[in-house]
């Protein structure tokens, strides 16, 4: 069997780095690297090892059984795909439904790695978290470097300058590790989450929580937030309000599994910021937390920057790649035996990654 | 009553021997670690085996032909001796556990 | 003049007493301390043994003779003893300390009766209570031995209602202690008959208290020995046997009081309430129990290992305890501990929660194992600590395959030598299922705020 | 007497925000700004204090007898001043032996703060110090968002990240500050300078100090650094070098006063240097400490980015501009006096900061 | 059988003494163990008064007039005098105590020689030793007195090699009580002119000893009382007073060498060397001294306080003390004292080096004060503390034209009532410049790196 | 050298007494914190003042006519009691900055 691994249109990462393909290559398989896929990732085709034979992306679409990428290839290179086909990408099948009919109509067999189950088993392939660990570093990192101040606490002889305030809604992966991030760099640090267990996982990273009461939460949905109550947004907009107009910086990463992202911050909040402070929506791709978040675009509202962007962790393509291809060969591994493809659909993780079968 | 205040004033001595060792030993003990709880009782506990001396005196002092003492005072040297030597030695087994020195300066 | 060589011996002998204790109450002096006090009782003996008294029997034979056996047969049983089996011997040696005083008491009063001789009330009261402490001491010592071992449970020596056996027991003792005093001297027999009873009493008292309380009770009759001891150098107006013997009387019983405060009980609650003892210092699972440990002893496991493992997880970052455990660590290291941390890939809630927090306290990188490397180290560690991790040091990921964590990587703290686990209940973590490692025989639990335990146990070690 | 705060033309700072305006209004002069001169650092016209007149730039040329601005006016704006005015800028004299005979020959009483000398005393006026620290600051905020890697260490169940690890050459005020924004952020962090007191600094904020023997240093050079000898310099390319070859992030702020900045990484060294890292020139304006810098440019050289960039300060306008209005005002008030400028050469500040009088 | 009730009063007030010096020991219980060891005294008096002794005289007016002329005095000396003059207060008390055995001893030797008979060498040892000892204190203590009190100056009362003329005195001392003893009874005139020689070396005991040393000294001749009140006791063969004075005598032994090593000196090196003396306690600049203060003061001064303030500079980085001085920080929070940090614009060696070293710390923000709100804030401060900061707290910056930092803005740490500097010696900061401030009244020193000086505030504190 | 031995036999107990109570004024004292030496110097130092109990007994016991010792022991009276009461107080007040109770746990 054939493995290819594509170069990404429109960002640096690679799906697969040179030690990933290592891993691989000890399962008997043969692998297709598209020429200079890595690149932008700091691998070059020839760090890859020995076995690895690097193709044009028309050969490699042509000879690889089995194709993996980061995002789903584009619907015109998808419908020249030979059917039976096995394609592996973050399909994303719960924003959209069209997505999995599309691909079953071109009898194709995708697995979604965004479908793998939050389960401690499967916490090595869990992409979703390593990629939105570092979106939540790298926001952290962009805000900082986007306003035009200190983060820390300077009392100098030329006068004291005030720690940035940042306030940061939604602690899940991303916004945990934008937490920690902001609070290293030495500003002060508010978050807010509808989950109860966040608050204390907030507080052990030495922010502070901000309080408000009877958000809905449904133990069943694995430990994912659920849609709120109009009324609990509307409270809880009133109490972001408050602390959005004194903050610096404000990260979003607010989502619900499936469907819009909750609106968290309105428009009439971000006139109430000071001018000069930053929003970063990593919530962006689908509909953004704030109001006013034009997805993968930089906006200035009265002063104010908006950053929409969800994929932040192409940002840091070379870790990002690493991270990923990890996840991504655990996952491999899964179903790959003796070199080829074998589907066990009583596994829990392979049934629900498999958004369509090849019949 | 009368007998009592009598052994008060004969042994005033003896009774403030007996409340200061009282007392003596409870600040010798008031600040031990938890860990040294079973060495310390153990070598107390070979202490109290002192209860030896009683019975060498006694068997010193003891008729050659009175056999009944003579038996039961061996027996008891020879209980005595098992509480001191074996209390002696089980505590100094106990406490090799610490013999690494500190080198905290 | 040599009268005073012989009281000047026992005066040595009694102050050595004195400062060995003092020096058996610290962890670095212990050692030099319980020599002294075996010089002080080396002392004492030879110079009772040589002192000439006069014309007397002496009986030097039977005296040698009973002193290389017992010497003999005490060295052995210390020396051959398993480790874990210490407290059991010291039971033995102090139940036959107890045996040795009766003796005393006995052979005097059959003197007293042989003889026909009146002795005074005093002396017969004094000879009394040495028969009634020294038996009490003799056969409750036994007792203790037997349960500590597991060779007897509660069971099968206890009655209902128990302590009010007991109550009866204790009045019947002091009663005929009263009434042996009406005789002088009172007949052999009736001796006989009074020893047989305290024998029983000391039995009886002992039977209801739980298996887990036997090193309290060893301490408190051991302190009764003392006492015994004490009531015999009466008898021979002996200094050094009135003065050891109130001295451990008296570190007997203020001993015991700090047992029972170390397990967070009463000594009434312990002598009376025997039944079901031990539950409060224990914390079951159905059948199983976890070992509790107290900090003071944790500390002392810490500071003397060779090598220390942390495994921090998600309660060091709820207690924030990161920077206390790198104290911690600092005093560890200080004493030439080699220090390490485990950090599981996820541990706590975010990827790489426990780099944040170990380096907000500076914790040096290469201190730093990840799983791998620290599965192969640990073998060779000596105490790993476990702070507020759970689910990552869970056995059932190895070896349950019905257990939702079946499969996934875990610390193997067990392949360590002592284990020690500072969370503040039995609570589950994240994935909410109960852990094996707590029921483990290598396991001690510290309960408790990460935090706050750490700090005590930092306060600990610097006491050391 | 008139003020004249002038709108810096290639940057975002202000040399006097409104709250400096305060304090110069009590001392009885008046005050025109240039409109909009604060705008990019989010200080507006209408944040100024009343009393402040906003004015066109060339009304401000003409009519202040003080005029106050960050970098030196052009030289043709220069040229067309009258004589007798005062201007007040950073003018390097030090740098350009020609700067001072201009500046004489216009017949213009000149101010520049960067003589101010690095005295106790002096320290409330130190704007070198207030703008290296914000540069520092800033580099490694630079660095950090440039890598494609994390700073930090993370072990996570994508597998560990090690540490990056960050190089400063130059432990001055921007070196210090950047080593402990890199520590903050989990880098290791090692440094160099050539200042004997420089290596206890160093350890004193948790870095490694990289020893190099025989340095030269001048005690009467009022704590800067002297010129070193070509074996010295070849001695400590050589260690940098090996801690170079290791880095992902290179920080050099390496000054001598008076000369060209020391080259400390060769051409060679960067070429040893992995693909990814970045080098972050602070001392580009003068030359760079890398061969291989080209001032105000991001240049990319096998893979490793070469940022030459002597003015970062410039990139965090709003608390920039706070802190040098802070210094620049605590130096004005030295020599205004009652409403009129009134100069005591006694004043070691003033005499050395006095770079030609009008006359 | 009253007999006995006296002797069960002495017994219960040394039991109260015991315990009461034991309470004294520690901070929390040392206030009850003070009202313990005066009730002791309390009972042990009254039961002297009332007890009938039959037919004697009683005297009872002259007892009581005494009684109410000696407490009324002491309770108003002890009232009236100064916090600060509390020492010299207790060297007078002991001196008077030390006179009140001279005056029995003398009254004993009166009563001898008047009757003329023979009391036994033993008897006259006795006597004689209560005489030497209690003389000694006496003029000792009154000595140290004079000194503590400024009134005497080390110069006027020593001779050159006054260790040699001590030596002599000593000898003489001793030869005359012996010499004494050889006479039963010794004429009165002798026994006065052997008083006068106690008298006087007594006081060329203490004529050399420097100072500083003074409370050292106090604690010695407070021994030396004590075991005057024991020879007495020995006199009445009065069980109280036999073992009060022993105990006294024992813990002043022990307490006066506690005292030499918080001084880092020898008692030897206290009493032989005692010329120039004090000088190692001190550091001196010119004819400035510095004072210092021990850790445990220090920790006290802190612990006591509502409020304190921390000064750090560039010595805290050095040191890299941020963590231990959080420590202390939260030590001193849990109990109530309110804690600040003074940020000085330019401490440190870079902008904003304190904050960085705070935030590592995780010192919250709010505690942190810049210049102006720590100037407003210290004159309401209990105590400072100063970690390794010296150009910023100079006051010639404020007061000397002529120094460098003349007008640079300081943190006014003066206006606190108390100041503790942690620095490792008296070298000057980044400036060069020595620093008043060492030498103000409100300021004491504690050497030693700064990280190490906390870290064992932090123990200190704890203990308390 | 005789005499010695025969003191050490006729008084044995009190010897007992006297060592015991030198090791308890020891072990009383070898904990405390330096702050608090000078109280409890001042509060042994009242303790010392138990010499007036002689001075007491002392008077009773005069000849109401033997104006030397009346005179001597009243004044002993007042210095002891200058000693008991002054020491006990000063103690007390020294003691009174120590009355902050801890809020810790
Ligand atoms: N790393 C990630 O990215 C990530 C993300 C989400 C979920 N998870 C999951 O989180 C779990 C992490 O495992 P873990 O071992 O770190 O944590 P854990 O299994 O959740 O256990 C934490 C333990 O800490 C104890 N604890 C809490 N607060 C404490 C305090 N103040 N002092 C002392 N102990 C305290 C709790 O016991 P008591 O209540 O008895 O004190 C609890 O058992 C794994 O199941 C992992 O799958 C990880
Ligand atoms: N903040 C800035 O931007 C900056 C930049 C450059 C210069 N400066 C200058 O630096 C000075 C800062 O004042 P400062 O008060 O912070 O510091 P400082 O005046 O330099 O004094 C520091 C003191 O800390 C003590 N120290 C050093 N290591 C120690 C240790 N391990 N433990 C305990 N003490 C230690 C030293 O005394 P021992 O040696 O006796 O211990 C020294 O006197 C000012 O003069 C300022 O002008 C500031
Ligand atoms: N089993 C594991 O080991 C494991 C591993 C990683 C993550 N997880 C869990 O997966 C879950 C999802 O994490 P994620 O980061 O992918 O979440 P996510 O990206 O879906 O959402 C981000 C955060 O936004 C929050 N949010 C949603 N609606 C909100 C609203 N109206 N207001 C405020 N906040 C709102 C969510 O609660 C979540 O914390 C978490 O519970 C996390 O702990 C589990
Ligand atoms: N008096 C004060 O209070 C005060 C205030 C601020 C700064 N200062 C002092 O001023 C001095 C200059 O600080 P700066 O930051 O403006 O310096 P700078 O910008 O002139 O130079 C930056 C650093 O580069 C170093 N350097 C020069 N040549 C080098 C070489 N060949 N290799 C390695 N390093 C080299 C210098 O030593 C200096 O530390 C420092 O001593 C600083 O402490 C004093």
């Amino acid at each position: 069997m054939q493995l290819g691994i594509l170069k990404e249109q429109k960002e640096g990462r690679v799906a697969i780095v040179p030690k990933g393909c290592e891993q691989l290559l000890g399962l008997d398989i043969g692998i297709l690297l598209e020429t200079g896929a890595g690149e932008a990732a700091n691998f070059a085709d020839s760090d890859y090892p020995e076995g690895v034979k690097a193709a044009s992306r028309a050969e490699v679409l042509k000879q690889a059984d089995l194709l993996v990428s980061i995002h789903p290839l584009a619907d015109s290179e998808m419908d020249k795909l030979e059917a039976g086909k096995t394609v592996v990408a973050l399909f994303e099948p719960f924003r959209d439904d069209a997505v999995a009919p599309a691909l079953d109509k071109r009898k194709l067999r995708a697995f979604s790695l965004d479908m793998i189950p939050r389960t401690t088993l499967a916490q090595s392939m869990d992409i979703l978290s390593s990629m939105a660990s570092i979106a939540g570093y790298k926001a952290v990192l962009l805000a900082a470097h986007t306003i035009p101040r200190y983060f820390p606490m300077l009392i100098t002889a030329a006068g004291s300058v005030k720690p940035s305030r940042v306030l940061v809604l939604g602690a899940g992966v991303a916004g945990l590790q934008a937490i920690a991030t902001a609070k290293r760099l030495g500003a002060m640090v508010e978050a807010f989450d509808v989950r109860a267990a966040a608050r204390e996982e907030v507080l052990s990273l030495g922010a502070k929580f901000v309080d408000v009461e009877g958000a809905a939460e449904d133990t069943s949905a694995g430990g994912y937030a659920v849609k709120q109550s109009e009324e609990f947004l509307a409270r809880q907009r009133e109490a972001v309000q408050q602390s959005a107009a004194k903050a610096d910086v404000v990260i979003t990463t607010a989502q619900i599994r499936s469907g819009k992202a909750p609106i968290l911050l309105s428009a009439e909040t971000v006139h109430l910021m000071k001018p000069g402070s930053v929003v970063i929506d990593l919530a962006a791709s689908t509909g953004g937390n704030c109001e006013l978040t034009e997805n993968e675009k930089t906006i200035n509202v009265n002063g104010v920057t908006i950053i929409g962007d969800s994929n932040l962790a192409a940002l840091m393509p070379q870790d990002a790649s690493t991270l990923f291809s990890n996840n991504l060969v655990n996952f491999l591994k899964l179903f790959i035996k003796e070199g080829e493809i074998s589907i066990d659909m009583e596994n829990e993780i392979i049934s629900s990654a498999l958004i369509t079968t090849e019949s | 009553m009368e007998q009592f205040f009598q052994f008060v004033d004969n042994n005033l001595i003896l009774l403030y021997l007996l409340a200061f060792t009282v007392m003596l030993g409870f600040e010798l003990i008031s600040k031990v670690p938890t860990v040294l709880h079973t060495p310390l009782m153990s070598g107390a506990n070979a202490i109290s085996g002192v209860v030896i001396i009683g019975a060498i005196l006694l068997l010193r002092r003891a008729e050659s032909d009175d056999y009944f003492t003579l038996i039961m005072g061996t027996l008891g040297i020879i209980l005595g001796m098992i509480n001191v030597v074996g209390g002696f030695a089980v505590t100094g087994r106990m406490l090799d556990m610490f013999k690494k020195r500190k080198t905290k300066s | 003049m040599l009268a005073s060589a012989l009281n000047l011996a026992y005066l040595i002998g009694a102050l050595a007493f004195v400062v060995g204790i003092r020096r058996l109450s610290s962890p670095d002096t212990a050692r030099k301390g319980n020599l002294l006090s075996a010089f002080g009782m080396g002392i004492a003996i030879l110079a009772t043994l040589v002192y000439p008294f006069g014309p007397i029997p002496n009986n030097y034979g039977w005296i040698a003779g009973g002193m290389a056996v017992g010497g003999g047969a005490g060295w052995l049983a210390a020396n051959r003893v398993q480790m874990t089996a210490m407290p059991q011997m010291v039971s033995i040696f102090n139940g036959l300390g107890g045996a040795c005083a009766v003796l005393l008491a006995l052979i005097e009063f059959r003197q007293l009766d042989t003889m026909g001789t009146s002795a005074g009330i005093s002396a017969l009261l004094v000879l009394g209570l040495t028969l009634l402490i020294g038996a009490v001491a003799f056969t409750g010592s036994i007792l203790a031995y037997l349960k500590l071992d597991g060779k007897v449970w509660d069971s099968q020596v206890t009655i209902p209602n128990h302590s009010v056996l007991n109550i009866v027991l204790l009045i019947l003792a002091v009663g005929g202690l009263v009434y042996i005093c009406t005789f002088d001297p009172p007949s052999f027999g009736l001796v006989l008959g009074y020893m047989a009873l305290c024998l029983v009493y000391g039995f009886s008292f002992v039977a209801p208290i739980g298996g887990a309380d036997m090193p309290v009770v060893i301490s408190l009759l051991n302190s009764f020995t003392g006492l015994s001891a004490a009531t015999a150098g009466l008898i021979y107006d002996n200094q050094i046997m009135l003065v050891g013997g109130i001295l451990v009387g008296a570190a007997g019983t203020i001993l015991t009081v700090l047992m029972c405060q170390a397990m967070n009980r009463s000594l009434f609650n312990v002598i009376i309430g025997g039944f079901g003892g031990g539950a409060s210092a224990k914390t079951s699972d159905g059948d199983q129990v976890a070992k509790t440990v107290t900090t003071s002893d944790a500390a002392i496991q810490l500071f003397y290992a060779q090598s220390v493992m942390f495994v921090p997880g998600y309660g060091l970052a709820v207690a924030q305890a990161q920077k206390v455990c790198k104290e911690v660590d600092d005093l560890l290291q200080a004493n030439g501990v080699d220090v390490k941390y485990a950090i599981h890939p996820v541990a706590g809630r975010m990827p790489g929660h426990m780099n944040v927090l170990l380096a907000e306290a500076d914790v040096p990188y290469p201190q730093l194992l990840d799983l791998d490397e620290a599965n192969s180290a640990l073998p060779n560690t000596d105490a790993v600590v476990i702070v507020g991790a759970n689910d990552v040091v869970n056995p059932a990921a190895l070896d349950d395959p019905g257990s939702p964590v079946y499969g996934m990587p875990v610390l193997n703290v067990w392949d360590a030598k002592n284990i020690i686990v500072l969370k503040r209940s039995m609570r589950p973590g994240y994935a909410g299922i109960q852990n094996q490692l707590f029921f483990h025989p290598k396991t001690s639990m510290l309960f408790g705020d990460a935090k706050d335990s750490l700090q005590e146990l930092a306060g600990e070690i610097k006491n050391l």
